[in-house]
């Protein structure tokens, strides 16, 4: 067997396992969250099928697959079913881009499917992708609600991914590299990034919030206002990928605030006293950052309200984007008059930014919370015009 | 590693397209898309030369050709727009007031 | 390794000045009157052209000689500024009846001019580009900005069919530098003699596809197709900006690409010649059946193209001197003609010929400058088109293109005619109602026609007041690098 | 990767085609519009869209290419000082003259 | 440097002041303000003359572009600026009278003159150029503000004619300077370069197709009839336009020195042209009904007469051609006056009014000794240039000459004919009464009869100006 043969064929091995990994956690992920919102809303949530209903993923795997896929007459049915596909593989593939240990850990392998120079410039490439699986899906299902939901979210996403692109401007300043397995090293040797970079993250964590669709940035599908966005359409297994695709991106965005922010695949130096080795095992502490964070987004999901859609736009272009330029500006500032001095300052300096901004909270949410005017419909048509 | 010259024909026929396109379309929109098209052939070129010379200035010439294909996408889109909202069309022969 | 570039921003000086003004309109355009902000532009425009003397023949570059400031550049800036001081000029009156009378406005003339002095001080074919692209993308702007049917539709073409020309340019940068192996013009001059045959054939490739893309840029045929309908249909203040200012950078990239870095690159020259030879015969007879004057003048821009491109067909020492000599009084009168075309008209769409009939008798001031502007678009001496025409004829002639001067003087006569024909009318004595508007004589329009016949008629006499500070040829050797 | 992931949609996608029962009504291919018909038969694909969301659009465009101008120079940042701070602050300055401008045109209201 | 080395500039200059001095001069004073300029022009070419002809002045003008301003009034070219003055004069002395609101007029001729004078004044090719175009401008304004109806058409005709020619002839300039090599365009360096070989012969024809169409000579004339025919009822512009016919003059002071063999090897079919203009000119005269168009065609013969003259090369013939020249203008331009005169009276610039010398004797008398001026009566200066230029062509070309004479023949039979019908014939209806001249008409058609007249008895002090002249000029072709 030639070389180049067997890395093909371990690649794709990869790719299945990481793949196979990210459905399962996807199916039990749906589980997990609807009984940990049903304990924080004191009702039982799924518990029928199987022991503590553990068996439910499998039975709703099986009923997406078994219902009639429905595909409405006025739907551009060619992108109609390539929606879906493009949503759920442009978020498996993102995820294969983060390394879970150290080189050649994994059996003799490399713990990443693969693994780019730019790494993090890649990965917000392909997230971003996930943006055409919704906008062509509500497109082409030719209705009104799918149109408004596609359209709104991606106006959501697109926003967001500006303040999720610049907050880690500050981030990518200090390490000086953008490959995942650079990060991690120079957080292995300086500190996690958190430390240094905690408004970066605040704004990282909560684009991230916004791109995964998730609440309180749920705007697309609300159904309040617009039924189901734009999956109102959408049926059987389609309406699953779509799902699917949420989740694995909620993944995704998990595993990279962990690599990016908290030291990624490394466990804590000082366990390495206890057991020689133990903070480079491969996978398990990428793991538990993961599930750290996942569990962050059913809790968040449990507790805060959906913004209205114009709060979502406001806070996007007035808050977040201002801030993320500010944190860059900031950390340019103080690497280029730091001197000698260590980086601590630098913490204390986003600490004490993220500190400010939540005491004066209640001053900078008149930024976002309500219309600073009515805008005229012919105003708004002439805006447009020039 | 692939030869300069293939990466150079695919940026040839990708431009060619693109020209045919603007010659031949007679949407607004089209022919936009066709320009756009011959940017990325003309980046995809940029790119293989700078490989074939060792050298990261075609690169960043690429970055600046991306940067100018954004601020084109902006102000033609604004303008197409602006022009189909008022009539409804943007087929380039429907624009005849200035004929002459 | 990394190596920071020099940053010395003393070159950079007048483009600062004209970017703060742009900028400035952008923001203050929310506090403060459009008319102030002309006058704080008219006063960045003056600064920036004074600026340009504090760096005269000190030949400084920064960003390792991406951005140059030499002599050449300040001459061609200087011509630039002219134009936008003519063109802020007009605007005072003409953008309220224009209904162009936004901030915004001002905001991207003043961007556009940025570009244009970014192309006239480029070392590089970056920079060129970025700022080529910087004055594009404000013109389409600037043609759409009336929101009115004639001028969005100009806007369109103007931007589909000037996106297409950067395409093909980009094209060509992409295989000048794969030839070359570099984007500095010094460095492809350089290089561009020492080539191996099949990289010969990509540079040829390079500078025709170059060629083409500026083409479109400047409006030579068959890449024409867009001007009558832009400037036409275009609010006239933006023609004038466009068919001067804007002419004048493209041009000014023209002679810094083909003066400079490719001067030594065979080809281009004899596709160039076929191109001028049909932008005249095309330009002049098209002109010559036009009714409407606004679209005549824009025709006659075309046929100037002709003209003007005929200065790089000369060596880079006489084609320089002569094409910077020319576009600067192309600018005067073609800025001059169309500030009077612009306080006169009555709607956006111009005058027609035959609506000038008369005017000596109602506006006589204006039509003796209008004559005047026509007489010296015409290439009538004593005006200083004539020395313009004259200068390319020469250039052209010195290197062995007698025939483009032969054909050039035989279209000159088609452009002497319809040049002379609405000259005239002027004149004659007429019973009919004023078909112009009647209130359009104002100060800010009148200095600027003053400035522009002045100039015209200044430089016609003494060409040399002008003519010595371009006439120099170390300053267009330099742009060959050697 | 990519043609795994993509070979996974595929794959279901066609399982459910293959699997699913086939029982379309009129009803049920209707577009959703609350259990009514359709105002004037369904929008179809050639809806028009508020002229708001082109504008984020061409914003989102312009932004993004100024961060992607970002990345390189924050990643050669240390090496490039102090000539890289001054780069960025004039970037950033000159950004925010585009922000400030789309601010006060009151582009980022939604109302 | 003296006040004489001043007076040929003084002289170019001294109208174009005078024409912008008009615009701010009060209505009252205009006619005064102009014809004073006139006459003081006239004087210093008086001066001129006196001293002998003027040195060469020149002035590095646009020293990069090699123009300079070299300008020099002596031999040739001093006759005709002095004719020019003489008839500016004229014309604006008829100007003032017969033109209501004159203003205009009277600054567009001394405009006119300016460029003019600086033709004939000219030793540098470009300022030769530039002064050429000059005397258009002032030619067209007078055509477009005073002509007639079918100006528009008469116009373009007119610019695009003469420009065809002229843009020629700029290329051609330049060509003769570069090709030959001389720094600068000044006359005195191009005679020391010049252009040898098939380029020269080339450059000729560049020249000559502007000095063809201004000659004018067949088949570039056709601009002329129409151009008389639409400029005012009056005359003067035509004056005017008949002064401008400086084709001959350019040919002879610079085609001749620049295109030496050139010139000989075109000989025969120029002259050939130069005949057959002539011939066919006073043909096409004689079935005219206009009086302004046969005036026209009449010039144009003259104008065949003197390029047959220059084209001989002959001494005598160019002597004589540059005689015609000068002096035709004189009549010719009285004679276009006389028209005006003529249909100030009748309204008409018909041919066949009849019974005009009943009433107005003094009218018809000097028309017809203009008349007489024109078709080369002997003891009139027209006599004395006609004939010396047959007198050389046939030396050079018997048979050209002859075919020229048949001209002279042809000329008496128009000019008889149409004064027969307009003057003596009987009216055919209508008691119109006709006034004879009163006051300065009698300056005005007396002065140039009599210039006429006395250069046509007492030829030796125009014969001593030209000759020297002539021959320094002839010298270039290397003794044939």
């Amino acid at each position: 067997m030639p070389d180049w043969l067997a890395t093909l064929l371990i690649s794709l091995l990869k790719a299945v396992l990481v793949v196979l990994g990210l459905l399962t956690t996807f199916a039990y992920m749906t589980l997990i969250e609807r009984r940990l919102l049903g304990r924080m809303q004191l009702r039982p949530g799924p518990n029928r099928v199987g022991p503590m209903g553990l068996l439910q993923p499998a039975a709703d795997a099986i009923k997406s697959i078994f219902k009639e896929d429905l595909t409405v007459t006025l739907a551009d049915k060619l992108v109609y079913t390539l929606a879906p596909i493009i949503a759920i593989g442009m978020a498996l593939t993102a995820f294969g881009g983060i390394p879970a240990g150290p080189a050649r850990s994994l059996f003799g392998e490399n713990p990443w499917v693969y693994n780019l120079d730019a790494g993090i410039l890649a990965l917000l490439a392909l997230t971003s992708m996930g943006v055409y699986g919704i906008f062509l899906g509500g497109w082409a299902s030719g209705s009104k609600y799918p149109m408004l939901g596609a359209l709104r979210s991606s106006a959501q996403m697109i926003s967001y991914e500006l303040g999720m692109g610049l907050s880690i401007l500050g981030l990518l300043m200090l390490v000086g590299t953008t490959s995942f397995q650079g990060i991690v090293g120079w957080q292995a040797q300086n500190g996690v990034l958190i430390l240094f970079q905690a408004l970066g993250f605040a704004l990282f964590l909560i684009s991230s919030f916004a791109e995964t669709n998730r609440t309180p940035f749920d705007l697309p599908e609300a159904e309040q206002e617009i039924v189901a966005g734009y999956l109102t359409e959408y049926s059987a297994i389609k309406w699953a990928l779509f799902q699917m695709a949420e989740y694995v991106n909620m993944i995704t965005a998990s595993a990279i605030m962990a690599t990016l922010f908290f030291g990624g695949w490394k466990g804590p130096q000082f366990l390495n006293a206890v057991i020689p080795g133990m903070s480079d095992w491969p996978i398990v502490w990428l793991v538990a950052k993961i599930a750290f964070f996942l569990f962050l987004f059913i809790w968040v999901r449990g507790t805060l309200p959906r913004l209205r859609y114009d709060q979502l736009m406001r806070f996007g272009w007035k808050l977040l984007l201002p801030l993320a330029l500010a944190n860059t500006v900031v950390t340019a500032a103080f690497l280029a008059f730091r001197g000698s001095g260590g980086l601590w300052f630098l913490g204390v300096l986003s600490f004490a930014g993220l500190l400010a901004l939540l005491i004066m909270s209640d001053r900078v949410r008149v930024l976002w919370n309500q219309p600073t005017v009515r805008r005229p419909e012919s105003e708004a048509v002439r805006a447009g015009g020039d | 590693m692939v030869p300069t010259t293939y990466y150079l024909a695919l940026s040839g026929i990708l431009f060619a397209l693109g020209m045919i396109g603007v010659l031949t379309r007679r949407t607004a929109i089209m022919v936009f898309l066709s320009v756009e098209l011959m940017l990325n052939a003309a980046n995809i070129a940029l790119v293989a030369f700078a490989r074939s010379w060792g050298d990261p200035t075609g690169q960043t010439a690429v970055f600046i050709v991306m940067t100018l294909a954004a601020a084109e996408v902006a102000i033609g889109l604004a303008i197409i727009v602006a022009i189909f909202r008022k009539r409804e069309t943007t087929n380039v022969d429907d624009l005849a007031a200035l004929k002459g | 390794m990394l190596q920071p570039p020099e940053v010395s921003l003393t070159p950079l000086l007048p483009i600062l000045i004209v970017l703060a003004g742009a900028v400035s309109s952008t923001l203050l355009g929310f506090w403060v009157s459009r008319r102030t902000l002309t006058f704080i532009n008219l006063a960045a425009t003056v600064l920036a052209a004074l600026s340009l003397s504090t760096l005269w023949n000190r030949g400084v570059s920064s960003f390792g000689g991406s951005l140059q400031a030499d002599n050449a550049a300040l001459l061609l800036a200087f011509v630039i500024l002219t134009g936008t001081l003519m063109t802020l000029l007009v605007t005072l009156d003409t953008a309220w009846r224009a209904r162009v009378s936004f901030p915004e406005f001002d905001a991207m003339l003043m961007y556009a001019v940025t570009g244009c002095l970014l192309i006239a001080f480029s070392g590089d074919l970056i920079v060129m580009l970025i700022g080529l692209e910087i004055m594009s993308l404000s013109g389409y702007v600037l043609a759409t900005l009336q929101g009115s049917r004639r001028a969005e539709e100009s806007g369109l073409k103007y931007f589909l069919l000037g996106a297409a020309g950067s395409a093909v340019l980009i094209y060509g940068i992409a295989f000048v530098y794969g030839a070359t192996g570099s984007l500095n013009y010094a460095a492809i001059a350089a290089k561009a003699s020492v080539l191996t045959p099949e990289n010969t054939g990509i540079l040829v490739g390079g500078a025709l596809l170059m060629l083409c893309g500026f083409a479109f840029k400047v409006a030579l045929a068959p890449f024409h197709q867009w001007t009558p309908d832009v400037y036409g249909g275009a609010p006239t203040s933006v023609s004038l900006f466009l068919s001067t200012v804007v002419k004048v950078a493209a041009f000014a990239g023209m002679l810094r690409v083909f003066g400079g870095a490719l001067a030594d690159a065979p080809g281009w020259h004899s596709v160039l010649q076929v191109l001028i030879a049909a932008t005249l015969i095309i330009g002049n007879l098209a002109a010559l059946r036009q009714m409407n004057f606004k679209r005549m003048l824009a025709y006659s821009a075309v046929a100037h193209t002709g003209f003007l491109a005929m200065a790089l067909l000369g060596t880079p020492q006489a084609g320089g001197a002569a094409l910077t000599y020319y576009l600067l009084v192309y600018t005067l009168m073609t800025a001059a003609a169309l500030a009077i075309l612009a306080a006169l008209q009555r709607g956006e769409e111009g005058m027609t010929i035959s609506d000038l009939r008369g005017l000596y008798y109602r506006h006589p001031a204006y039509t003796v400058a209008l004559a005047v502007c026509l007489a010296s678009l015409a290439g009538l001496p004593p005006f200083a088109g004539f020395f313009g025409k004259y200068l390319v004829f020469q250039a052209a002639f010195q290197n062995g293109y007698e025939w483009l001067s032969v054909l050039a003087a035989l279209t000159s006569v088609a452009a002497l005619v319809y040049y002379l024909r609405p000259a005239m009318l002027m004149f004659m004595p007429d019973r009919t109602p004023a078909r112009e508007y009647a209130h359009g004589q104002r100060t800010p329009t009148t200095l600027a026609v003053t400035l522009g016949v002045v100039g015209v008629t200044a430089l016609g006499l003494l060409p040399n007041i002008w003519y010595s500070w371009v006439a120099n040829p170390a300053i267009w050797t330099l742009l060959v690098g050697r | 990767m990519l043609l795994v992931a993509l070979g996974i949609g595929i794959v279901a996608v066609i399982a459910s085609a293959l699997l699913g029962p086939k029982k379309g009504s009129r009803a049920k291919l209707m577009a959703y519009e609350s259990g009514n018909d359709p105002e004037h038969g369904g929008v179809g694909t050639g809806q028009r869209f508020p002229v708001h969301f082109y504008l984020v659009a061409m914003l989102f465009i312009i932004f993004d290419i100024e961060t992607a101008f970002f990345y390189p120079l924050a990643v050669a940042y240390q090496k490039l000082i102090p000539f890289a701070f001054f780069e960025a602050i004039t970037f950033v300055v000159l950004l925010l003259v585009g922000y400030v401008y789309v601010l006060k045109k009151k582009v980022l209201e939604w109302a | 440097m003296t006040f004489t080395d001043w007076l040929p500039t003084l002289m170019i200059f001294l109208p174009l002041l005078g024409s912008l001095l008009l615009l701010v001069t009060p209505k009252s004073f205009r006619d005064e303000v102009a014809g004073f300029i006139a006459a003081l022009t006239l004087g210093a070419g008086l001066a001129i003359w006196r001293g002998g002809g003027s040195e060469l002045f020149r002035w590095d003008w646009i020293p990069p572009l090699g123009i300079t301003y070299s300008v020099q009034l002596g031999g040739v070219s001093l006759a005709l600026a002095l004719v020019t003055a003489f008839m500016s004069f004229i014309a604006i002395l008829y100007a003032a009278r017969r033109i209501p609101n004159p203003g205009p007029m009277l600054s567009l001729i001394l405009a006119m003159e300016t460029g003019l004078i600086g033709i004939f004044a000219a030793q540098d090719l470009m300022l030769f150029y530039v002064f050429f175009e000059d005397a258009l401008i002032p030619a067209l304004l007078m055509l477009a503000i005073y002509g007639k109806s079918g100006r528009m058409a008469a116009l373009t005709k007119f610019a695009a004619y003469t420009l065809f020619g002229s843009l020629l002839m700029l290329v051609s300039i330049i060509g003769v300077r570069y090709i030959g090599g001389s720094p600068t365009f000044a006359m005195t360096d191009l005679k020391q370069n010049l252009v040898q070989g098939p380029a020269q012969t080339w450059l000729y024809l560049g020249f000559l197709a502007a000095m063809a169409v201004k000659l004018p000579l067949w088949p570039m004339h056709a601009w002329l009839p129409d151009f008389h025919e639409q400029n005012h009822d009056s005359g003067i512009p035509d004056v005017m336009g008949t002064l401008y016919k400086v084709g001959g003059y350019g040919l002879f002071t610079f085609a001749i020195p620049l295109f030496p063999d050139a010139s000989l090897e075109l000989r025969p079919v120029l002259m050939g042209l130069a005949a057959f203009t002539a011939l066919y000119a006073a043909w096409i005269a004689f079935g005219q009904t206009d009086w302004k168009r046969l005036l026209a065609y009449a010039g144009l013969s003259h104008m065949g007469f003197v390029a047959l003259g220059v084209f001989s090369l002959n001494e005598t013939a160019v002597i004589g051609a540059m005689y015609l020249l000068a002096f035709q203008n004189l009549y010719t331009g009285a004679l276009f006056l006389s028209v005006g005169m003529l249909q100030e009276r009748i309204g008409s610039l018909e041919t066949r009014v009849g019974g005009v010398m009943t009433q107005a004797g003094a009218l018809g008398g000097l028309t017809m000794a203009l008349w007489f001026a024109s078709i080369a009566v002997p003891g009139m200066a027209g006599f004395i240039g006609e004939f010396s230029i047959l007198l050389g062509a046939y030396q050079v070309f018997p048979w050209l000459a002859f075919i020229a004479g048949i001209t002279t023949i042809a000329a008496a039979a128009y000019a008889l004919t149409a004064f027969q019908t307009t003057f003596w014939q009987a009216r055919p209806a209508g008691g119109l009464r006709v006034p004879d001249l009163v006051h300065t008409e009698w300056l005005i058609l007396g002065l140039p009869l009599a210039v006429a007249v006395l250069f046509g008895v007492y030829s030796a002090p125009a014969l001593n100006l030209m000759q020297p002249a002539v021959r320094a000029v002839l010298t270039a072709l290397g003794g044939n």
